[in-house]
């Protein structure tokens, strides 16, 4: 590590953002789950919240050191540099302490991995979601982030191929995290098959509020992704914010705009949506584009993205909540626009600028290449882990759970307990309510 | 004895229930359903799919009632209940063998 | 005229409305209901401890019907809601002494 | 047979079902009701303004009986759910015409 | 733009505060959600958050500048100064980037005009709300903040006459936000019209968890917004931070005293709105009292809003959520209270103290002021803004739609499913459920 | 006070610290209210919402002297020294401005009284929960935060005897706090007696998705509990952040893991009180321990604490929502935890390590007498504080108003209302809904 004096104003920042970057899973949870129906929104919400328990468990051991530790040929860090987070304390990244760089990337590792779980809404056997976990986060995300966060010198000395020989932008993320989990989640989707009644039974958010919770906090988090990324409280963090504040704004306006006029209503879960692609959208580009590329930006992903959720119609495969429609064709636009909008005076050369602000192809080129590598890459993987998983601990709920609802099956839970009379000839722990007549146990399937 | 049910829209059920209580019909049970029928239902979309949703909301009362009253109770639930549109519902009346109060035991048309 | 009752699964519904509506059966009011006999409930666990949760969700159907439809209602209804595990339900017939159509005031068979 | 129909206080369901199953009748359905009748409703509070709500919450049991059970289960129902305040609900008889087991196609008794 | 060092910890309070405020607004959206009935719980939400989406995109193209460019007589920015945040980068404003202080600044505008959403409750035209904020962003926000918010030499050199002129305190925005929006609402209530069955059949909050999720989250963001105001993360800061505890800690309990004397009880609903109405009233006088002058503010705003409340049932306009009760009256309060309760040592001098505080009338004439001028502005500029788009466009929606519930009928929306049984007879696209019996589609209308 | 230098990025640290500190208390609301019967939620988000109204007020007035202020003989500050917060305006505590440390400290008193409200569900009456809150903040925690919190020299010249006798280490309250409230817990439900039908009749959490909801932002908010407690955005901070992290990740897993042996099932309801049993634990070592260590207290806490939840049943007091399991079990865990993996580059010396770190029992020992000191005092006197008010005003709700709901009988309110067909014949205000016919007033009670 290159040894810089820390800054506190910086510090602070980096602190913070790490804290709203990780509030983020909560609300992916939120988001998520208020799109499934009554009986599957335990277990939506409990993808996101074991993802939190099992990447950070894993980051703090070996995960961070696979994703900065010294590069092994470009492809992947050293794991046993920082195994444990040893070597990390007394060290700095750019002005801030490791140890704070540590908790900030953590919280993006989380994130990308719960993204995928809107893929397999109330089929995946709880089991094996928490083993894809594992197995995705140390074959695909670790090394995708090393590849793309890990410039030269700025924790090891040797950092990741797309970030220092492709050079392709990925300002906070749109590559590493939502193409990868966009891809991810569509090979997982393919394998896993579709929900019982796909495309036949309606399947309706069963809770608006919790849509919108979640697409609020989330955008509140975003600020701490992008601008946070900036690695400092500076000019560039402040572009990066107002720039999260913009894109989102238009992307919103953008889908609600497209509803209107397809289907002849503007719905909150659009708005919703909108929020969302506008925000994965700028999330590579937060500080290479002027704020009004930024707009352009929010426009095309809530046209493109509102466009494109009609594909797993139209393929059959089930990506339930849209995060191939959502994050890969989003995170598609944005690490594209980059290659349209970046803006010369801060990409600092017109070499890296964009085709529309007077740069060449060269950028658009690179731009292309990063996100292809990935994407291809982080298909093919999740295709083998989830097909590896299928053969052998299997993927998915018996098909009574599933009509049942999973939260029952997997969680022996139910979401919601509305009634205002609870009635109930419950057993509470062993004790039966017929104590003087234990020869009628009502709980016993009786012959007729 | 009687049982009186109606199936009415959900904003007749104020005027209904006012409605009878100027007769001095005080006393019903309420019930949440849904109904389908000649009625359309309504169409909801969710990110560009649409959802027609033919079940509507209606309120069903079950009125328990002196054989006597039986027919002022129909008449007065019809007017009270009508917007002479598709979808206000249906009244039926049915025999009922014995009725019992259960706080005080009583049976017959005094436990109504 | 009959009162015909049925306590279905909840996911027997569908197949149900989808027959009725086949043989030009398209009245119905639904209700949610729990219901409580051979078909064993299910376990939740909170914080360690069990619940056993013996109430089931079950869909009630009511159907109006002209003297002459009741049997076949009954049948259609036996047929496409049986899935031939213990849970499936009961249907039963009452009867009815004169329906009203609110909208129209029509009386008995019309009404229906 | 008969349709024994119980409106309960929502807290008197759990002792009913129990008398119940003691005395062998395991089968209901049960539907979360609100009842109006003598019993006064309570008050809300909101920003000042207050609302009187007069429905209260109420449990109604269906229970498809034998012509031979009818009258205990009216009797043990009473027992059970009676506090001895207002507010302790009905329940009342009605002639069944056929009972189907749907899962069997059983008609009559049998289907109970 | 006056040129000073950059201080990265102040920076960073800046950035965090400005996330903080735009959280309001998705609080705003629960606050004002659970407090209407089930079926008008989406659109009141949307509003907001579109409030978000148009707000966000005019703040970025003319809004700033209308606000913060160079003044054109006290009254109105220039807006080509800064249009589209041009001349923005470089710039400073105080010790944080320009670009800093414009994303702060965006998230004041935006929950501006959606505070006014609380007053037009399940009968505008989701069209209709739409253009109304373009418009009074434009005609009314975006010069009261000019008014209030500009400081010579802040921005640019010359600010607006309220700040300048007047001399009206106003911290965080008790005129230019409070007043403001509650004077607004009052107009378009009464323009609008009640809603049906207004004052005679019951619209009680469908769910108060949102109503105290929303309160709770106000709360958290106010602290960006008041303590944000200091612009640096110095002692100025601080006070406003625990004024923004204290008061509204205060005004909870003035709040719930007079219900529990009032009515009988304390309500949750009476909690919350307390600690809206304390936080309101604090806002313009966060740092010029004392902590104990804050719960003096926040005991006045307690009482006073809490006894406020009624007079819409008295006047019969149908200000559905009580913008008016709390955020007019509110701010009037606390605007007006600086007058009583500003402390020498914190203004500065006694000359702009309060009267109970050793000062004269003199602060208190130009906080009424100030307040009068943005009052009627406000009230008259919106009152013709609505008369105008119920002439043209239309102001609300059918009644049928009313009464059927305006989620449906604006957006094809409801707010939750929470059926277990998911029984249906829908269409999914266009296939219909009895595909062999095409004669009989059960979803049209058929003659009994 | 002690005089430095202010460090803005340090002061922006633990301003928005504070601000996540006091966004706990809602998000404990929302945790709690979900995990009760619909009847009772408002009750239960109230004694939250209303504990933030009262120590908020009593903190302003004499609660920080009484903590922070010159120690009388170790055991108490002195409550004139800065009461209204007088000498707190140009004063700093480190490299803040005191009064930035006032809204910190004011937010750790109020979640640590709130913690007690999961004891009492469902039955206490609001006006007691009210005038207990008074008299334990003033005579059980303000002590105990002076014990704990006030170093010599810190803010005043002499602290209290734990932090400067004893020499236990807390770092952000596992005794003062956790300990503290977990032991108040005990004893106000021993006193209060159980809830009509304790383990008798089934009490399920209503709403599960409120309950994630207030874990994640209790989560959130962590961070600026732990991570805010180095008082700077340095390193420590970091190492804070991170083990805030890692030990509820790993208590999560831990908990899952415990309930799938155990009872077959990995719940949600379990996955949440994982992360907050982590969170209580880590909180007195985050800045003593290594993350491996954190790793350690997690997976003790996750286990242990999941154990612990039978207690209840087992000695029959209704401890509700299990405050004695989760924070006196977590927070005891925690601070003896110290004492095993206290690792001494971190502490400082070997003297200060933890047995399993090298260290010997010293320290051990000061960690367990710190506990024990602070549990019994809790406990004693919570136990005398309960006693008086039952026997004065009483402690419970009619047996009545209980079983009706204590949200009707204490607050007049329903939860919710998702009722589609808002029938009624509801009165509003005093107009009846007969008003030609004024003898039949249907809400009266009328003789068979
Ligand atoms: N045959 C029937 N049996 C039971 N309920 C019925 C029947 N027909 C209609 N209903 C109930 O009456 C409601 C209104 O019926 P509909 O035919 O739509 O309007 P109308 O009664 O005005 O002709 C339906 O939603 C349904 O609840
Ligand atoms: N005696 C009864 N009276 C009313 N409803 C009944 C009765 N017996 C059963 N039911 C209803 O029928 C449902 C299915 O009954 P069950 O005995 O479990 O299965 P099956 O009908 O297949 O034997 C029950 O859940 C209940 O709602
Ligand atoms: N005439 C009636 N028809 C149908 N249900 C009734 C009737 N009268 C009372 N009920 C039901 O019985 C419940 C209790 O009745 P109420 O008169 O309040 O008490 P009680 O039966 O003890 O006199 C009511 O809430 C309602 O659900």
């Amino acid at each position: 590590m290159t040894f810089h004096e820390i800054n506190t104003g910086d510090t602070a920042w980096v602190l913070i953002s790490a804290a709203l970057v990780l509030l983020m899973t909560p609300a992916l949870a939120f988001f998520y789950g208020g799109m499934v129906r009554s009986k599957s929104v335990l277990n939506m919400m409990m993808m996101s919240f074991v993802t939190i328990g099992i990447v950070g468990v894993l980051w703090v051991t070996y995960g961070f050191s696979m994703a900065f530790g010294n590069s092994i040929g470009g492809v992947l860090g050293n794991p046993a540099q920082f195994f444990g987070l040893a070597n990390v304390l007394g060290a700095e990244v750019g002005t801030v302490p490791a140890v704070v760089f540590v908790g900030f990337q953590a919280a993006f590792a989380i994130i990308a991995v719960a993204l995928i779980s809107g893929a397999v809404d109330a089929r995946m056997k709880f089991s094996a979601w928490c083993v894809f976990v594992v197995a995705w986060a140390s074959l695909v995300y670790f090394p995708a982030a090393h590849w793309v966060f890990a410039f030269d010198g700025a924790v090891a000395e040797r950092g990741g191929f797309i970030a220092n020989t492709i050079q392709a932008f990925d300002f906070a993320g749109g590559t590493a995290i939502h193409i990868n989990a966009g891809a991810a989640a569509l090979a997982l989707a393919i394998v896993l098959g579709p929900r019982v009644g796909f495309g036949k039974v309606p399947m309706r958010p069963h809770n608006l509020t919790l849509v919108m919770l979640g697409a609020g906090l989330l955008w509140f988090g975003w600020f701490g992704f992008n601008a946070g990324s900036a690695l400092g409280a500076n000019e560039l963090a402040g572009l990066a914010w107002v720039n999260t504040l913009a894109a989102p704004a238009a992307a919103m306006l953008a889908w609600l705009v497209t509803e209107r006029v397809r289907d002849g209503h503007a719905t909150s879960l659009g708005a919703a949506s909108g929020v969302v692609a506008g925000l994965v959208a700028i999330t590579p580009a937060a500080a290479v584009v002027t704020p009004l590329g930024a707009i352009a930006i929010g426009v095309l992903a809530g046209v493109g993205c509102s466009m494109a959720l009609s594909l797993k119609y139209r393929f059959g495969y089930d990506d339930s909540l849209d995060v191939v429609g959502v994050h890969l064709v989003g995170g598609l636009i944005g690490t594209l626009a980059i290659g349209l909008f970046a803006d010369a005076s801060l990409t600092g050369s017109l070499d890296t600028a964009g085709l529309l602000a007077g740069g060449g192809l060269t950028q658009l080129g690179r731009q292309a290449l990063g996100a292809g590598v990935v994407l291809i890459y982080s298909f093919l993987v999740t295709w083998l882990i989830a097909q590896a998983l299928k053969r052998t601990m299997g993927l998915r709920v018996p098909m009574a759970a599933e009509a049942h609802g999973i939260d029952l099956g997997e969680h022996a839970e139910t979401g919601y307990d509305l009634s205002k009379a609870q009635y109930s000839s419950y057993n509470v722990g062993k004790t039966l309510w017929l104590p003087n007549d234990t020869s009628k146990d009502e709980n016993t399937e009786v012959s007729a | 004895m009687k049982l009186i049910t109606a199936v009415l829209r959900e904003d007749a059920v104020d005027d209904v229930q006012i409605a009878l209580a100027r007769q001095g019909i005080s006393g019903m049970t309420v019930t949440e359903v849904t109904g389908y029928a000649h009625q359309r239902g309504h169409t909801e979309v969710y990110r560009g799919e649409e959802f027609t949703i033919s079940f509507i909301t209606k309120i069903r009362l079950d009125i328990l009632a002196k054989d006597a009253d039986a027919d002022t109770i129909v008449q007065t639930i019809c007017t009270a209940g009508r917007s002479g549109s598709i979808g206000d519902g249906k009244v039926w009346i049915q025999p009922v063998e014995d009725v019992v109060r259960i706080r005080t035991g009583e049976h017959g048309e005094s436990a109504i």
